[in-house]
Formats: C-alpha cells, sequence, structure tokens
C-alpha cells in the first residue's frame, strides 16, 4: 500500500478531548475567579467546570488505556511514556522547590528579614511534634513503597494475586497517611492563615497530600485495571508510572519530614539550652 | 472515514484509522483544525494564534507609544472620559498586557509552539510529535489562557478601577494588597494554564527529540534548531513550575489568608521576586534560544556553507540554558541585597556573554568564506546579528550591580530587553517565517515585499528602541505614562520609529495574501545546495503524515 | 515459587520497616548530638539569655527605628534613635507605642536589620517582636528590647566596615486570623 | 497665580506656627503637607487667605518665605533633572562620578566591541558575497580561533570585573552618617522624616503642572517639601514603604533603593554642589506611580541648621531636649523590670522571657537613656 506505516511511532486519529479540556479549563478557572470573589453561581461554574476536566481526563486515559490494549502502545511508545512520565515528574519536583524554597526563606534566615521572632519556628506557634504522627506517616509511606515494590515484583512474576494483594496493601495506606494528615490538619494547634509559619506549613504539606490523594487514585485505577484484566508482565507501563509517582511522593515527603517537621519543629529548642 | 461527524469512538477507535495509513488522507474542516493530532497543523494554529496575538499586543504598544509621543495625557483620557487618573491606571493595564501578551502568547506560541511544532519532527525525521494528542492540548491551553487574560483588563483590579495594572511580573504587594478585585486572580490563573501549556509542550519536545530520531541521526548530528529547541524546553520544564508555585502563592495570599508575602505575616515580598526571576531569567532564554537555533540555520543555510564551530555552537547554548538558572537576582539590584550576592550575581551574569560571544563569532566565521546570498530570511539573520549584539553589549553594561543602580527600571533596560527580544526574538521569528514559509505552504512569498518589510521595519524599530537609551541615560524611569518635558524629544522619536514599524508591517501582510494569490509553486528545496536538513527533501508543502518509512542519515 | 517470593518480598518489606522505625527512633538522640556540635537547629537566630558574649570595647552606634503600616492607629517611636554601644556588651533599648484612637487597636510587629551583612550579628536576646500588642484607647506602652551585637561581626569583611546598625521595626495591623486564635485543647499527643 | 499662592500659603502657614497659632495652622495644613495627593493649593485657599498671605508675603521676604518647603534654592537647568540629552545626568557625588566614568569606559569597551563585530559581518558580507566568492569553502572547524574567541572575552570581563567589584564595594562602604533621613513610600507620595532631629516628618507630594510652572521648577519633578541635606556630609537614607514597593532614586546620585514594606533598606550620599535634584520613583506602585517625584535640596551647612530649627519649632520640638535624650546613662534594674512588667501583662505573660533577661543581667545593663526618659510604661 502507497504510503504504508513503517515505523513503530503512534500516529494518532483526531480527538475532541483536547479542545474539550481547554474549554473545561477556562470554565474551571473562571469558576475559581467567580468563586473567590463570590460572584453568584461562583462555586457552581467552578464545580462544573472542574468536573469537566475530570471527565476529559477520564475520557482522554480510557483512550490511552484502549490503544494499549490494542497493541498501539510498541516498544518505543512505551518508552516515549517513561520519558514522558520521568519529565512530568522532574517539573513536579521543581513545583516543590518553589514551596520549600518559600519555607527556607523564612526558616532560615528569621532573624535579618522575618517578622517572626527572630526564630523558627516562629513565637506563639505550637508546633507538631514529629515523632508523633509525622514520623507514624513516614512510616505509613515508606512502608507503601515497599509494597507497592512488592506489586511490581509480582506483577513481572506473574502473580496476579500477588498483585491485587499489595496493591490493595499500598492504596490502604495512601489512605491511612491521608486520615492521619487530615486528622492532624484538624488539631493542630495553628490555623491556616495569617503568618508565615502556617502559610509554608500547610501549602507545602498540603499540595504533597494532594500529590498523595493524586498518586493514591492513580494506583486505585490500576487495580481496577488488573482486575480487569490489564497488564501483562512485559507491558504494564501504567503501572510502573503509578508507581515511579508514589515514590516520587514518598521522597517529597521525607524532605518535607525532614525541613519542615524535625528540623523546623522546636526539637531543637528542646536539646540546646537556652533562655526557655 | 467520515470525520466531519465527530464522535468519540471515532477518533479513539485506533483500529478504525484506515487513513493513518494514507498520507495524505486529511480529516475534515473541523477535526483537522479543532481536533488535530498533526504536529504541521498544530504549529500552523500556533503561528496563527502568534500573529494575533502578537498584532493586539502590538496595538496595545501602539496606544502607549501614542500616548508618550508628546509630554501630558491625551491619548488614553479619550478611552476614560477625560479621567485622569483612570488613565493612569489604564497605563498600567497596558503596560502589563502588553509584556504578558508578548512574552507568553506572541514570542513563545511562534518560536516553540509554531516552529518548534512544525520544523522539529521534519528535521529529526520523524513523523509527527512524541504524544500528538498532548501537542493540541498544549495549543488549546494557552487560548483560554489568553481569554482569561484579555478578560482580565475588563473586571475590578484595585479599588476604582479595572484592568491588572502590576506590570508582567506582577510583584506583591501591589499584586496582593493593591488589587483587591478580580482581575489579577484572572491573570494569575491565565499564567497557570499558559504553563501548563507550555510544560506539556516541553515534555513532548524533550521526549520527540531524545527518541524519534530517525535511525543514524545521533545528538551530534541533530540540526542546531533542534539543539535550540531541546535546551529551551528543558528550561521550560525546570523554570515554569516554580512560576506555577509562586503564583499559586500569590493566589492564596490574596484568597485564602496565606502571608507568604505578606510582611504583617511574617512574609516577603521580595522573596516573590526571587521566585518570580529564577523562572523569569531562564524564560529569557526560553525566548531567544529558539530564535538562536533559527539564525544558524539560515546563516548556514544562504552561506551555502556548514555550520562553524557546530559542537561549540550546540554546547554553548547549553551552557547558556545552565548559567541562566543562577543568575536571576541581577533582575533585583536595588531590593536591598547583601553586597556579597551582588558581586556573585554581578560575576555570574558577565560570564554568560561568553558563550552568547561564541555564537555571534560563530554565526560570522559561517558566513567566513562561504558564498553569500541575501534573500529576505538571510536580510533578517544578519539584522538580527545586528540588533542581538547592541542589545548584548548593554547587557554587559547592565550586569554590573554598581552600575545598574542608575540604570535598573529605566528607559536603558527597556531599550536593552527590547533590543535581545523585541528586536533579537522577533527578527528570528520573521526570518523563520521568511525561510520555512515556502516548505509550510508550498507557495514562494514576494521577495520585494519581504526585503521591503525587513528594511523599513529594521529601520522602524531602531528609531523606535535606539532613543531609548539616551532617555534611560538620562535617567527616565520604566512604567509612567507621562514624564518631564526634557524627555520629550527622544519619546517623540521612539513615536515615529513606531509608525515607521507599522508601515514596515503593511509588506508583511501584502506578502502573505500575495503568497496565496499568486505566489509560484515552491519548489522541495527553493534555497538550493545550503539547504541541507531533512525538511527540504519532502515536498511543499510536506505530506500530511511525513517520513512514512524514516531516513537513514549517512 | 511465587509463595516463596511473595513470604521473601513481604519479609523484607517488615524488615525494611522496622529498620527504618528504630533508624528514625535512633535519630532522635543522634540529632541532639548533632544540634549540640553544630550549633544548628531550629531557635539558633535567637540567643540565650545566659550565654556569656566578651565585651570587646569597641563601639558600634545602633539606630532605632519605628514604622507603622496599614493604617494603624498608632504614635510608635524609639524611646532614644540612636544608642552607642560596645560590641558584645548587652544593652537594652526602649520603644512607644501609643494608641491614638478611642478604641483598643491590636497590632503586631515585625522587624529587620540593615546593613544586610549586621542581620546575623545582632542578637535580640528578647524583644516584643511579633507578639500582638493590644492596646487600649490612649494607653501607652514602653517595649524594651534587650539586645547585643556579636564580636564575630569583627572577624567578617564586610561587617567590621559597619559604623552603625539600624534595627527597624514595624507594626502592623493584626490580621484577623491569627496563630493563637485555635486553642490547642485538641493538640495530639 | 499658582505661583503666587503657593508661595502666600506657604507663608501664612509659617507665620501661623511661629505665633503658635495651632488653629490656623490646622486650617492650613492640608494646603502645603496635605495627604491628599492631587490638592491643589489654589484651590483650597480662599481669596481670605490669600489676601492675608500675600500681605504677610511681602513682610517676610522671599527667602523665609520658602522655608518650610525648602530654602529656596531655584532648581538648575543643567544639573540634578533630566536635560533632555543622551547622556547620564551629572554626578554631584564622587562615587557617582566614579560609576559615571566606570560606565563610560564600559561604553568604549562596547563600542570596540559592537564595531569589530559589525566589521567583521561587513567585510564577510561584501568580501563573500556570491558574486565575489561563487564557491563556499566547507572550513567548519578552526580550533585556535574558537578558543581565542572564548579566552578572550574572558580576559575582557575579568578586566570589567575588577572595578566592578571594586565600585561595588565602595558604595556599600558608607563612612559615618552626618545626617540620617528616613523616606517612607506611600501610595503615592514619599513621607521624609529625620529621626536625627527630633523625628520631625513631612510628606512631600507632587507640584501640579500649574504650580510647578509657577515656581519656576520642571514639573512631574517638583515637590511642595524637599528634603534639605547639607553639602559635603554624608547623607544616609532610610527607605522603607508602608503600602506596596516603591524605589527611592535620585539619578544625580547614581543611587536607588527599593522602598519595601515592612523591611528597612539604606543606602547613602554625599553631594558635594549645592542645588536641587530631582528623581522619580522607580518601582511600578499602582496608579500615579510616576507621580511620585524625589526632590532633593542641597544647601550649606548653615542654612540646613536653619532649615532644621525652623522645621522643629514647626514640630514643637525643643532642641535642647535631644541633647539630653541622647547622653546615656545606666538604666537600673528596677526601671528595667517595670517597664517589662508593664508589656508583660499586656501581652498576656508572653514576656517571660524578656523578664528573665532582664534580671539575669544583675551587672548593669547599660541602656541608652536616661531611666526618666525611658518611658517607664504609664498606662493612662
Amino acid at each position: 500500500m502507497a504510503g504504508a506505516k513503517n515505523h513503530d511511532f503512534h500516529i494518532l486519529p483526531a480527538s475532541p478531548w483536547p479542545l474539550l479540556g481547554a474549554v473545561t479549563a477556562l470554565i474551571m478557572a473562571a469558576g475559581a475567579v467567580m468563586w473567590m470573589h463570590e460572584a453568584a453561581f461562583g462555586g457552581w461554574v467552578f464545580i462544573i467546570g472542574t468536573l469537566g476536566v475530570l471527565f476529559v481526563m477520564y475520557s482522554w486515559w480510557a483512550d490511552v488505556v484502549r490503544e494499549a490494549n490494542g497493541g498501539d502502545h510498541t516498544n518505543v511508545v512505551q518508552l516515549h511514556h517513561r520519558y514522558g512520565m520521568i519529565l512530568f515528574i522532574a517539573s513536579e519536583v521543581m513545583f516543590f522547590v518553589a514551596w520549600f524554597w518559600a519555607y527556607f526563606d523564612a526558616a532560615l534566615f528569621p532573624s535579618t528579614v522575618e517578622a517572626v521572632g527572630g526564630v523558627w519556628p516562629p513565637e506563639g506557634i505550637e508546633v507538631l511534634d514529629p515523632f508523633v504522627y509525622p514520623l507514624l506517616n513516614t512510616l505509613i509511606l515508606l512502608l507503601s513503597g515497599t509494597t507497592v515494590t512488592w506489586a511490581h515484583h509480582a506483577l513481572i512474576e506473574n502473580d496476579r494475586d500477588g498483585l491485587k494483594k499489595a496493591l490493595w496493601v499500598t492504596i490502604i495506606l495512601g489512605a491511612l497517611f491521608s486520615c492521619v494528615q487530615v486528622y492532624e490538619y484538624s488539631h493542630a494547634a495553628f490555623g491556616f492563615a495569617g503568618n508565615i509559619y502556617s502559610s509554608t506549613f500547610y501549602m507545602a504539606t498540603g499540595f504533597h497530600g494532594f500529590h498523595v490523594f493524586v498518586g493514591t487514585v492513580f494506583l486505585i485505577v490500576c487495580l481496577v485495571r488488573v482486575y480487569k484484566g490489564d497488564f501483562t508482565p512485559e507491558h504494564h507501563f501504567g503501572f510502573e508510572a503509578a508507581a515511579w509517582y508514589w515514590h516520587f511522593v514518598d521522597v517529597v515527603w521525607l524532605f518535607l519530614f525532614i525541613a519542615i517537621y524535625v528540623w523546623g519543629s522546636d526539637f531543637g529548642a528542646a536539646v540546646i539550652p537556652h533562655s526557655g | 472515514m467520515a470525520t466531519n461527524a465527530p464522535t468519540t469512538s471515532e477518533f479513539t477507535d485506533a483500529h478504525g484509522d484506515d487513513h493513518a495509513h494514507d498520507a495524505d488522507h486529511k480529516p475534515a474542516f473541523f477535526a483537522r483544525w479543532f481536533l488535530s493530532t498533526n504536529h504541521k497543523d498544530i504549529g500552523t494554529l500556533y503561528l496563527i494564534f502568534a500573529l494575533t496575538a502578537g498584532i493586539i499586543g502590538g496595538a496595545i504598544s501602539g496606544i502607549m507609544r501614542a500616548e508618550l509621543a508628546a509630554p501630558g495625557m491625551s491619548v488614553i483620557t479619550a478611552f476614560t472620559d477625560g479621567n485622569i487618573d483612570a488613565a493612569y491606571h489604564m497605563w498600567n493595564v497596558f503596560i502589563t498586557a502588553h509584556g504578558l501578551i508578548m512574552v507568553f502568547f506572541m514570542v513563545m506560541p511562534a518560536m516553540i509552539g509554531g516552529f518548534g511544532n512544525w520544523i522539529v519532527p521534519l528535521m529529526i525525521g520523524a513523523p509527527d510529535m512524541a504524544f500528538p494528542r498532548m501537542n493540541n492540548v498544549s495549543f488549546w491551553l494557552i487560548v483560554p489562557a489568553f481569554l482569561l487574560l484579555l478578560a482580565s483588563m475588563f473586571v475590578p483590579g484595585p479599588a476604582g478601577y479595572d484592568g491588572a495594572g502590576t506590570g508582567w511580573t506582577v510583584y506583591p504587594t501591589l499584586s496582593t494588597a493593591g488589587h483587591p478585585g478580580p482581575a489579577v486572580d484572572l491573570a494569575i490563573l491565565s499564567l497557570h494554564l499558559a504553563g501548563a501549556s507550555s510544560i506539556l509542550g516541553a515534555i513532548n519536545f524533550i521526549t520527540t527529540i531524545f527518541n524519534m530520531r530517525a535511525p543514524g541521526m545521533t545528538m551530534h548530528k541533530m540540526p542546531l534548531f533542534v539543539w535550540a529547541v531541546l535546551v529551551t524546553a528543558w528550561l521550560l520544564l525546570l523554570s515554569l513550575p516554580v512560576l506555577a508555585g509562586a503564583i499559586t502563592m500569590l493566589l492564596t495570599d490574596r484568597n485564602f489568608g496565606t502571608t507568604f508575602f505578606d510582611p504583617a505575616g511574617g512574609g516577603d515580598p521580595v522573596l516573590y521576586q526571587h521566585l518570580f526571576w529564577f523562572f523569569g531569567h531562564p524564560e529569557v532564554y526560553i525566548m531567544i534560544l529558539p530564535g538562536f537555533g533559527i539564525i544558524s540555520q539560515v546563516i548556514a543555510t544562504f552561506s551555502r556553507k556548514p555550520a562553524f564551530g557546530y559542537l561549540g555552537m550546540a554546547y554553548a547554548m547549553v551552557a547558556i540554558g545552565f548559567i541562566g538558572f543562577i543568575v536571576w537576582a541581577h533582575h533585583m539590584y536595588t531590593v536591598g541585597m547583601d553586597v556579597n550576592v551582588k558581586l556573585y550575581f554581578t560575576a555570574a551574569t558577565m560570564i554568560i556573554a561568553v558563550p552568547t560571544g561564541v555564537k555571534i563569532f560563530s554565526w560570522i566565521a559561517t558566513m567566513w568564506g562561504g558564498s553569500l546570498s541575501f534573500e529576505t530570511p538571510m536580510l533578517w539573520a544578519i539584522g538580527f546579528i545586528v540588533m542581538f549584539t547592541l542589545g548584548g553589549v548593554t547587557g554587559v553594561i547592565l550586569s554590573n550591580a554598581g552600575v545598574d543602580t542608575y540604570f535598573h527600571d529605566t528607559y536603558y533596560v527597556v531599550a536593552h530587553f527590547h533590543y535581545v527580544l523585541s528586536l533579537g526574538a522577533v527578527f528570528a521569528i520573521f526570518a523563520g517565517w521568511y525561510y520555512w514559509w515556502p516548505k509550510m505552504t508550498g507557495k514562494m512569498y514576494s521577495e520585494l515585499l519581504g526585503k521591503l518589510h525587513f528594511w523599513i521595519f529594521f529601520v522602524g524599530v531602531n528609531v523606535l528602541f535606539f532613543p531609548m537609551h539616551f532617555l534611560g541615560q538620562d535617567g527616565m524611569p520604566r512604567r509612567i505614562p507621562d514624564y518631564p518635558d526634557m524627555y520629550a524629544e527622544y519619546n517623540a522619536w521612539a513615536t515615529y520609529g513606531y509608525g515607521i514599524m507599522v508601515i514596515g508591517l503593511i509588506p508583511f501582510f501584502l506578502n502573505i495574501i500575495y503568497s496565496f494569490a499568486a505566489g509560484k509553486k515552491a519548489a522541495d528545496n527553493p534555497w538550493g545546495e545550503g539547504a541541507t536538513t531533512l525538511e527540504w527533501t519532502l515536498t511543499s508543502p510536506p505530506p500530511f503524515h511525513q517520513f512514512e518509512t524514516l531516513p537513514e542519515i549517512k | 515459587m511465587a509463595v516463596a517470593a511473595n513470604t521473601r518480598t513481604g519479609l523484607m518489606a517488615a524488615g525494611g520497616a522496622l529498620a527504618m522505625l528504630g533508624l528514625a527512633y535512633a535519630s532522635v538522640p543522634l540529632y541532639e548530638i548533632f544540634c549540640r556540635v553544630t550549633g544548628f537547629g531550629g531557635t539558633t537566630q535567637r540567643a540565650a539569655a545566659n550565654v556569656d558574649v566578651s565585651e570587646t570595647g569597641i563601639p558600634i552606634k545602633i539606630r532605632f527605628d519605628a514604622n507603622m503600616a496599614g493604617g494603624l492607629g498608632w504614635e510608635f517611636k524609639p524611646a532614644a534613635p540612636t544608642a552607642t554601644v560596645n560590641i558584645g556588651q548587652r544593652a537594652m533599648a526602649f520603644y512607644q507605642a501609643r494608641n491614638l484612637t478611642d478604641k483598643p487597636i491590636t497590632g503586631v510587629a515585625t522587624f529587620n536589620v540593615t546593613p544586610d551583612t549586621a542581620g546575623k550579628y545582632f542578637v535580640k536576646v528578647a524583644c516584643f517582636c511579633f507578639n500582638e500588642q493590644t492596646l487600649q484607647p490612649g494607653q501607652v506602652v514602653s517595649m524594651p528590647v534587650s539586645y547585643y551585637v556579636d564580636p564575630a561581626i569583627l572577624d567578617d569583611n564586610d561587617g567590621k566596615r559597619i559604623e552603625e546598625i539600624t534595627l527597624s521595626y514595624t507594626f502592623f495591623p493584626a490580621r484577623t486570623e491569627t496563630a493563637r486564635t485555635r486553642t490547642k485543647t485538641d493538640k495530639q499527643g | 497665580m499658582g505661583r503666587f499662592t503657593h508661595i502666600a500659603a506657604a507663608a501664612a502657614l509659617a507665620i501661623a506656627v511661629s505665633c503658635g497659632g495651632v488653629a490656623a495652622a490646622q486650617e492650613l495644613e492640608p494646603v502645603t503637607a496635605g495627604t491628599a495627593p492631587d490638592s491643589a493649593i489654589s484651590a483650597e485657599t480662599t481669596a481670605d487667605e490669600s489676601a492675608v498671605a500675600m500681605d504677610a508675603a511681602e513682610e517676610m521676604g522671599a527667602e523665609e518665605v520658602n522655608v518650610l518647603a525648602g530654602m529656596g534654592t531655584k532648581a538648575d537647568a543643567a544639573m540634578g533633572q533630566p536635560l533632555g540629552g543622551m547622556d547620564i545626568q551629572p554626578q554631584v557625588t564622587s562615587l557617582g562620578e566614579r560609576a559615571n566614568n566606570f560606565n563610560t569606559l564600559l561604553l568604549i569597551i562596547m563600542t570596540v566591541v559592537t564595531i569589530f563585530v559589525f566589521a567583521l559581518l561587513i567585510w564577510a558580507i561584501i568580501r563573500f558575497r556570491r558574486k565575489a566568492n561563487p564557491v563556499p569553502s566547507k572550513t567548519t572547524h578552526n580550533v585556535a580561533i574558537e578558543i581565542l574567541w572564548t579566552v578572550v572575552p574572558v580576559l575582557i570581563l575579568v578586566g570589567i570585573a575588577v572595578p566592578s567589584f571594586g565600585l561595588l564595594n565602595d558604595q556599600y562602604d558608607p563612612p559615618e552618617a552626618d545626617v540620617t533621613v528616613k523616606a517612607i513610600g506611600h501610595q503615592w507620595y514619599w513621607e521624609y522624616e529625620y529621626p536625627d532631629e527630633g523625628g520631625f516628618s513631612f510628606d512631600a507630594i507632587m507640584l501640579s503642572n500649574e504650580e510647578a510652572a509657577a515656581a519656576n521648577e520642571p514639573k512631574l519633578l517638583a515637590t511642595d517639601n524637599r528634603v534639605v541635606v547639607p553639602v559635603g556630609a554624608t547623607v544616609k537614607v532610610l527607605v522603607t514603604s508602608v503600602d506596596v514597593l516603591h524605589s527611592w532614586a535620585i539619578p544625580a546620585f547614581w543611587i536607588k533603593m527599593d522602598a519595601v514594606p515592612g523591611k528597612i533598606n539604606e543606602t547613602w550620599f554625599n553631594a558635594e554642589k549645592t542645588g536641587v535634584f530631582y528623581g522619580q520613583c522607580s518601582e511600578l506602585c499602582g496608579t500615579k506611580h510616576g507621580f511620585m517625584p524625589i526632590a532633593v535640596e542641597v544647601v550649606e551647612q548653615a542654612q540646613y541648621d536653619q532649615w532644621v530649627a525652623a522645621r522643629q519649632a514647626d514640630a514643637g520640638i525643643d532642641p535642647a531636649d535631644l541633647i539630653e535624650a541622647d547622653a546615656p546613662a545606666v538604666a537600673t534594674a528596677d526601671a528595667a523590670d517595670v517597664a517589662v512588667d508593664t508589656v508583660a501583662a499586656n501581652a498576656g505573660g508572653e514576656m517571660s522571657d524578656l523578664v528573665e533577661a532582664s534580671t539575669a543581667s544583675p551587672d548593669g545593663t547599660v541602656i541608652e537613656q536616661s531611666a526618666a526618659d525611658s518611658g517607664v510604661a504609664t498606662t493612662e
């Protein structure tokens, strides 16, 4: 046949999702502004836009899954996906760099610039004890990192039962993390607004929490796909991407734990003799 | 397969797409232009978008230049029923919109979205981008981003006035406490969408360039334009998320009571400037690096000689990209930084001049010994070298923190960055436009109109921007709608220059019409022996799906 | 085979978790030692009240600067604009605030030190920084700052050239929701 | 008319204040130092007041008339303001002169570089055009020249860096300040304070075009009140803001410093010539960013003293008090304790650290004011 495709790249047919995604993103963004400024129905516009975006994401990835199962994802296309995922995670890392930057800007130099009483954590802030719930959460996440690897090995060895078990455990651990985080937030001695400690604390850990949520959903999608019979020992990039993402979330948490919870607690104050 | 009535299954059922095997079978209009997964069509959309945004951004600068033509408020007051304070604010809205539009919606879409999309797969011998569908969402996301930015001009900003008058840098606390209305929120979300678009595009380009090079095309055989886009994509990928973080902090400071930039809550307004310029300085190179790539291709083509010092050229761009990440605070010499910090940033900034010099000299060395002809793209490329050199040397002067104290936030800086961007980037865009026009459309343009465009534009922009150096030396601050009388003369010159530049654009638009209406059919390679990259081996325009059989590079 | 592999993986996971738990708790004393040795910790910027600093006899001028922002209806100024102290000498300065309105107003202070280089060497032993202050109508309070200039400034090439250090406070109106509006009754642990 | 009423109003204020006519001063307050940036002086002065003031102006004589706004130094079109030319404004500080010279040096180096590049470019265009050179060479490498064009720029930059770093260091390194001025940015005017002269303060608001023309000052640059400093003195400027970012800049002194809310920045200058020097806000600060100029009047020391005295009288400051307040005294532990207790009680007991701190210094902490002046908290 003239013009026959003699390569392994994936030439896609036209797709409605990008355009629809942009339209729903516009609705979501406009709705967000309306909602933040308390315009009539602003919250509803925002919700409709968000649901639209979620619908587009679902449909889009449903197409990707269909294409994967249909054999379109040749080795080189899978390689693309690997690169794509790594690069996406790299950009996510840089996103967290901004939050860490804000945190350290305030925490490292409290005496020269900041209005935090010359100390970090600021005077009057009753920080969370790092070795209670944060440590528990660290262990939960680290454990989930091992269980997701367990799932990966089970998948490679075609042990579907073990895969399901390990994924279930990972998802439950992820959910548990989120629950502990919510519990901790709701019992923190400081509110969200009004000072730089709570700003950096809640936004950094909050964005991490959001990523945990996304990662958990990603794993749930993988689990559903496992039950539907997707993934083979050779071809399971969807799962690998979820696992990578999960490890990324894990590593970010370790930095948060060390920098914000431990170093940034008055733990240091407790061990260094000073006026208090 | 009928594509004019799109349904989900039709576009997603990968197994029904027999047409994918037919190189020139194009989808029907709506599917082709709105639901595209074709890098060339998406590239075309980007170019049309950039042209539209450029006209809007340029028209805004026209109003600004008209206002500055003479001292006193005379033009913008016409929009505000003579209310002079409202006119002052509208001025700020205009400078903000002009900056954001030109950076995010003109230069970047044209360079990376337009030429990058169109040309990179052709140059590396790839059938398309790595993620064709994601490519389209990159394009479509900048449309709502642009709409949000335009909308922000018509909703309340500071008390009593409409629009965000914060400058494109959106510094707090002017952008937080100073603008309680929703305008700044719309601008922030506009940047979020534009940023998401660019990050997805960057992922796409890096993956494409790493994985889809034709057999035999090693990294060190890639055309310099591909190198340029690769480095640019890395800069986008690593710098834009930091901006996303910074403007998210702005958003939460504005709406949810956080105090990242609010000193009353222990925050620091200067933190925003660090975050912004950590993005903003790489952004400068994001805008100019693809231009470097285009110029390298054009100069080599019309010198009929391969690029001189290929490796030096490629790694100079890598070096510029890398150093671009560690010089950000030279935009902040007057915020009250420690003297040692200023010393560091002065030194680091000056170092950038070295790889930049390597590029300039290598371009001239490419011409050296060549057999030069001066078709329109070559004129733009030589014009680029002239303009970029002038912009570059003022950059070396400004890099010295002790000197910058005087020039910071004056017209000297305005002149400097317009020489490297408005003249550097735009000249590169025009060079690429004429260079690839025959390839993209299959039609030749008129050399006469093209040269007319170049010469009038060249004179115009120099009359427009060169006097700004004098204004800056005389101390005129940026971002002011009215000025002391002594600045009148050179401001008048600048406004005349704007007029000449606009006249210069007439042959540009005429040329587009002429080319479509009466242009000669373009040969596969209209530029002859000097054009050695893969796109010239294809038909003009290339088939809807090219390289169905991958080319082999020896 | 698969079962054995699973068991092994499970054991490894459990072992890993245990090891990390152990490490995490072992890190408490390790961290403590680290902080003792390096002085690195959450509160290094504030000196202990009982730390001995040797007085050098080299004088330096301290300027006290006071600002108000955001339309706070106070008068706020240093009791004296400047003081000359010896580097290393413990000294105390006073600021005065007066509520000029007929309503109680709560302010919150921020401070900084200039030149930038001096920031690391200007040590406040105690101050009213960041503490919210509520002033009744017409009330005047005097706010003390106890400080010293670290003699290490003399070892700093930029620092030793400093003739005068400015300590600047700015009072902002307190925000409605602040750190202390929530009680700590439910605090974990 | 504009200039006349301006002078008249200032004179009226001077008389009112010096006579202790507080009520009159309050009435006239917004006219000269009004906080509404737009307050047109002529518009707010009634015909009667102008008439009174007019008489006053005649009685007082020109020099004293302007005492409150400044010392009446005439703006010099050749210095301290834009000249309308291509050049850097003439510098009146030695550091500014030095920076200017350095800039000129850079400009020369850069011009040479530019001419060199353009010469190469033009030569290439002429020599290697198609007609002149139909067969292109195939040279693509020349290691020697590539090294050369990397190393030579490096050497040039190192050559630039040495004086550049020296300049930066000296800009940072101030001699001890003779006069300290605090500039506080507001949307959209500057407020100035002289902390060492009793802390009097005033606002500097841009003159309208008509007023500036009447006063024979450059429009958009002149202010109703000027910062007055002595010639040949080292003036430290503390810059801060109460709302958004501003930037305090005087081109003729080669200084520019951002005003950041919640932060104090410092810069300094030592003007070697008398005259009036203008600058403009140099950081976008909102609607009237372009209309909050800075005017510094450099005068002889005697005139400066005279101006300070007038300002102090205006603010009700007795210079004799200042000398006493600056005298160091040893505080008794008691005095400190009382103050501490008062504040601690007020702050809800969160000053415990401080109490400890002060009692833990039995060796007699030195504080820099008399015990009486330490304002042992008096709650009213």
